[in-house]
């Protein structure tokens, strides 16, 4: 028995060996083409067709959306989500597609939607059939999140938004989008309302997505422009003047905190355990690698700064176990707001190390047939800048971690 | 085996923890910590053993000090987690004692599995204090380095030679000695006050500890006092070590975050150019760096002392991850708590020299973090090749 | 012999320097350069060689490849420093050019002091481009690993296998190839047009530079292309290594500073919270400290031209201290500048990308900073022991 | 011929062979005490005494304010302090005592003193007759050194001083004191005025020097109570309100950058070659100390460690070269202004490596007769932080450097 059954409740454990049975039968095989690391970076239309199958097949199996309510397409357990998605880690399953709606959509939803939006909404995140982008950052509002200029004007019953959101992951796959408008120019804050807006069906018609590329040559994300696009006011998430509230919540769920106020809503949203998210992995790399006329792995520098990136993981992973302890964990936020820093930073830093171990080869890119490891350590090196700048930079995380855990003064 | 996910760590450990939370705030506030070790400046001044005796009677009266001793022995034989997360309080309140010195000794001698290793665990669960006298002048902490011989001749032992960096060695009821007799080491039982042995005060820059060498010139002890046979010494030693590792960064995590919080609220107290200094992010950045490498070593921590009640057979490489994690963040948390608390945090008057102080103290106790990368390597990577 | 303590720089290099920033802003300006080398962005597409052949035809007119070139062998023969002036400068702009490889095998033909090595000399005088093939399938630089070899008979000396990693091969009009034969490595000037040689592109991550690496199957070349006899290449090498590592590095501190300027510039204008970005100290003092590491690596590659022409016996020396240094500022740069141009900076539209990735392929170049650390350590402390 | 000398002038050679020839038999025997690493360490008289007498001397025979004009007590020669410097280094002599005067109180009267001031104060600043000291620091005015509140308040032709100084090294054996003082409290920077002050002959009559006591248990600087202290309005330098302009000038030669504007008064200020300003001492630390059973040299990692200390020495080093090259300084205070910043950490840096080399002996303090060095490690470790804190902390010097040199925002 692992370490994690021994604390089943009775329902944990009869649900665990459900998943486990159904799991058994039903992990869908790997696809012919190569899927990216993590949801985010979804490309193809193939990639996300193959990913929803998935996610509808778990979830009509009830391992998605377990502690959501019933009526809202939920199973209406008690902390089971937990129990199926360590099955599915340990099944080896596929990641869910719909990461941006079950991470964020669903829980901002949750506690900001009306009865009637959670009814509509919820079921069909849950299922994977309609997927969510996010629409915060603009060209001028990044870091500075309420600095947002996308404007939503009260006409009759309703909205008329106009503006460009920017960095949207998956839009070009989305059907809807939850968005941070300026209703009022007048005040920085309370001039925010928080909404959602059709995407796929309004493209062309007051909605258009334009892909961007990153810096690797791959396209990610998107520019997403707002042309008099019209909405009814019940598309309003919570109070006219209360969308910075709103955003909190969606960035709390989104900086890794989300456990802790709402239910999961399910899944794993990235290959974590593989290649590019280990350090462990550098000493394969590091045995396979020349290194002044020896391996890299014989080389007592590199091996002192393997172990560092080792340590560092292993070290937020166990900090990641004690913030679900009682007794060890003072201050409820403190390990959860640093998730999103301390890994996109590590992340980083393991490809930095991973770069310098392959030494001239980490010259070759992913066409090239003589790169070690097919290019990926380049290609991860470039694509973790994503990680330490979007969803709040590095910098603006060590702000959130001074101000809200330790009670330094704002510095903005 | 498997580590429960919540480190074994219960009702019990949370109630342990705030006694000694409680206990150390109010016998050892920073105000009567520095009235107890810092009244003398002058670096030249003879070396000091200084520590509040009394305190240290109310924690043997709590059995604090049998915490860690085997109930064979007649000790309370908690957790190793209980036991962690009572130095890391007595570390959080920069406590000076032999609470560390004398645990680390239970847990060798709880290691060595003889009747005398358990009448010596007999006497710390009887209140006695005890240290590791392991250590040889070149600092290194491998038993068969060591300095002390044992010659074995008509059922008496004979020690001679010295051991180095004892720890809080004046605070010693009795030492555990590392003594090798041809190329074999044995452990020994020897009280302090035995005839030849000398305790040789060290003048250590840690105001909170006292540390010695120890020298034995014709020590003669009787076999009864032999905890390790020559052979098994260091295997008992190897055993006991994660332990001690595991300890000693408990220490380290509870004065860590000592310098987070302090540096922390004098951050969000001191006004430089009409703000609080916090505001600044040059000041704020580097505090939450603190915290995350206080995050890490202290998870590392209580990971390392779960597996030596539940995974022992990785208990070694999850110490050495934690010393390393806890090398790293002393040296950083150190040098920010000086550094943040400005011209005031130079002076002997600020309280901050006194962890920054035992930090240092700590980081090179018993290896210093890259010290502790290298045994990690050996066991993820194997050992370099030429 | 001793350094001048201007690093005999002076009214000549005052003048290169200048002319080069002109010529440079105004032929390859970054626009010019996303023109040129960025047009097609899918990471699978074929390895392309995109330079500039008029700008490069005006660099040769005014002489700037012959700069190097002995005048012995009908070249200017200024100072390292003059030429490290120029790469600097050249290195700012990011040009994709056979600049630098040319000066290299340059400074590596010089080494040999052959008739033949000085006939391949009066080629570069007379503007032909040549590279550099000399590094094996490892990566490793030393040319005792070369993966070619040559076999000599009948006067006919006949090349096999391949050489990897060659900067701007598909620029380089002769290649300068390390082969061994019976464990003896010669140098061999091999036109590149030579039947049996072949150049495969590699699908490299920098867009201003391409890499090959070029095969030779049964390549037969006369005696009079043995710039280097077997058994006096590797000392060559060797000898040219010191102004290949210092000219890598005064390309690295041209980049360094571009993305200093360019990363200062933009947090001087990118508004957040209604603050220029500079104004927050979280990017103000990384950009800071970019600055520092910039002015410490530039002042060692002129102290190691300097040393080139003034000081030969510590040129080594100070070549890998100019490569370490530079190897870790152009990491720390490079990331900073990426980092502080937020979103905008991870994008394929904006520029920093082009630098991040010279710079990225610059690092590892010839040896990561460890690597020149190991060197130094071996000079100045010995090897080590066991 | 070194190459220093390849450069000289003619005067500067003559210049350089006379101090050769007055040094050959003029350096002082080293004292039957210690003397401390830098004049900024002075503890007692006895070590004044000894380092005044060699100042004296040496200021007797033209080695000291080789470039001030005669009628302030100088040599008027030009640009020969340097060659005196590099001699005196050479010869391996003491350095100066009045080393706050020579690099700072000299300057300053010299752009800001009235003619009678120079005449009156300078002659006995290069003899070394008058010591001084720096009165900027206060409780409230560290970092934000505008923020002074010592009161001068103008009383017919006087000026009365009331306040606190603290940091003050020196203090105890001075003469005078430059002293920026508030006269106005309704303006910040315009409210300063800057004075000099006598100490010695005022203690006990409105001046009170009062030693603190740093971390390591040493004196080192002071405390300095003002209690009306009445003098006349010629001790003021410059026109009232501008003595945060005056201010600068002084600061801009503490940090490094008075060479460029100011003739150098003279000497070493500190025996910046020896122990723990020089990486290099690092490879014999690391050659007696063991470490894993082998010694601390034959680690690659501690190896790898020192290098990066000597290539950053030896990068700054270089750097001063260059700064002083046309050409190869676009920007006049780009490295001067770095001095400060980069020593202190790289000294701080040092120090830090230096305890880890020596693993457990670096517990032993300087009274322990085991503590290799005699201890010297520790006790430059926690000395270092007063070079990275005092005359405006690392955090300060890189604000000037991003506002001066690379025109980012100002922070405050």
């Amino acid at each position: 028995m692992s370490e994690n059954e021994q604390k089943d409740s009775p329902e944990q454990s009869s649900f665990r060996k459900y998943c486990r049975n159904w799991l058994s039968g039903h992990v869908p095989l790997p696809p012919a083409f190569r899927l990216p690391q993590s949801a985010m970076e979804i490309m193809t239309q193939e990639q996300m067709d193959y990913l929803c199958r998935w996610q509808k097949s778990a979830y009509d199996a009830g391992l998605v959306g377990c502690d959501y309510p019933g009526e809202y397409g939920g199973f209406g357990r008690t902390n089971c989500q937990r129990i199926a998605n360590e099955e599915m880690h340990r099944a080896g399953t596929p990641y869910f597609p719909n990461v941006i709606a079950l991470g964020m959509a669903a829980p901002t939803l949750f506690h900001h939607g009306s009865e009637e939006l959670k009814k509509r909404f919820i079921p069909k995140i849950l299922s994977g059939e309609e997927i969510w982008c996010q629409g915060f950052s603009e060209p001028d509002a990044g870091s500075d999140l309420a600095n947002v200029q996308t404007f939503a004007e009260k006409k009759g019953d309703n909205w008329v938004i106009n503006g460009q959101k920017i960095w949207t992951s998956l839009a070009m796959f989305a059907s809807w989008m939850i968005i941070l408008c300026r209703h009022d120019r007048s005040d920085k804050y309370k001039g925010l309302t928080y909404f959602i807006v059709p995407i796929k069906s309004a493209l062309g018609k007051g909605v258009d997505v334009r892909p961007l590329i990153k810096m690797t040559g791959e396209t990610g994300f998107n520019e997403v422009f707002f042309t008099d696009l019209e909405i009814p006011d019940s598309y309003r998430l919570d109070k006219v003047g209360n969308g910075w509230q709103v955003a909190m919540t969606t960035l709390l769920h989104e900086r890794g905190a989300g456990p802790l106020i709402t239910p999961t809503a399910g899944g794993q949203t990235s290959r974590s355990s593989e290649t590019t998210y280990n350090a462990m992995t550098l000493v394969d790399l590091a045995k396979k690698s020349d290194r002044l006329g020896k391996t890299a792995a014989d080389d007592p520098v590199i091996r002192d700064r393997i172990m560092s990136l080792v340590i560092r993981q292993r070290g937020f992973m166990e900090s990641l176990r004690r913030s679900r302890v009682k007794g060890l964990a003072d201050h409820p936020m403190r390990i959860p707001l640093q998730g999103k820093l301390v890994m996109s930073e590590l992340v980083q830093d393991i490809a930095a190390l991973a770069l310098e171990i392959e030494g001239a080869s980490a010259t070759l890119f992913i066409a090239d047939a003589n790169a070690p490891a097919g290019g990926a350590w380049p290609l991860a090196y470039m694509n973790s800048f994503g990680g330490t700048i979007a969803a709040g930079t590095s910098e603006v995380q060590r702000n959130i971690l001074g101000e809200r855990v330790l009670g330094l003064a704002k510095s903005k | 085996m498997a580590q429960p996910s919540d480190f074994g760590y219960g009702m019990e450990e949370q109630i342990l923890r705030a006694e000694a939370r409680k206990f150390f705030k109010d016998t050892c506030d920073e105000l009567r910590l520095m009235d107890l070790v810092a009244g003398k400046t002058d670096p030249h001044r003879e070396p000091e053993c200084l520590w509040d005796k009394k305190a240290w009677k109310k924690m043997t009266d709590l059995g604090w000090t049998t915490l860690a001793v085997p109930e064979r022995a007649g000790g309370i034989g908690m957790s190793a987690v209980a036991v962690a997360t009572l130095v890391e309080e007595a570390g959080r309140a920069a406590f000076p004692s032999p609470l560390i010195s004398t645990i680390n000794a239970t847990y060798v001698l709880s290691a060595c599995h003889t009747k005398n290793a358990d009448a010596a665990l007999a006497e710390i669960a009887d209140n006695r204090t005890a240290a590791l006298a392991v250590t040889n002048r070149k600092g290194s902490w491998s038993s068969s380095d060591t300095d002390v011989s044992a010659s074995h001749a008509n059922g008496v032992i004979t020690l001679n030679g010295t051991a180095w960096f004892v720890q809080d060695a004046r605070k010693a009821d009795f030492f555990v000695v590392a003594a090798g007799s041809n190329d074999e080491v044995g452990l020994y039982v020897v009280p302090a006050d035995a005839s030849g042995v000398t305790v040789v005060p060290d003048a250590i820059v840690d105001l909170t500890r006292d540390q010695a060498h120890v020298t034995f010139e014709g020590v003669e002890v009787g076999p009864a006092c032999t905890a390790a046979d020559p052979g098994s010494g260091s295997l008992a030693l190897e055993l006991g070590l994660p332990a001690v590792l595991t300890m000693v960064s408990a220490d380290m995590c509870g004065a860590g975050e000592w310098q987070l919080q302090t540096t922390a609220a004098y951050a969000g107290k001191r006004v430089q150019f009409d703000r609080a200094l916090g505001y600044f992010q040059a000041v704020k950045h580097p505090i939450v760096n603190m915290m995350i490498m206080i995050d890490s070593a202290r998870s590392l921590v209580y990971n390392a002392a779960c597996a030596m009640d539940h995974e022992p057979e990785f208990s070694s490489v999850y110490a050495h991850m934690a010393k390393a994690a806890a090398g790293d963040m002393a040296a950083f948390c150190s040098g920010r708590s000086v550094q943040y608390h400005g011209g005031m945090g130079f002076t002997w008057e600020c309280f901050v020299h006194l962890y920054f102080k035992r930090q240092m103290h700590n980081q090179v106790l018993y290896g210093d973090a890259a010290h502790h990368r290298v045994k990690l390597a050996d066991f993820f990577m194997g050992p370099p090749r030429g």
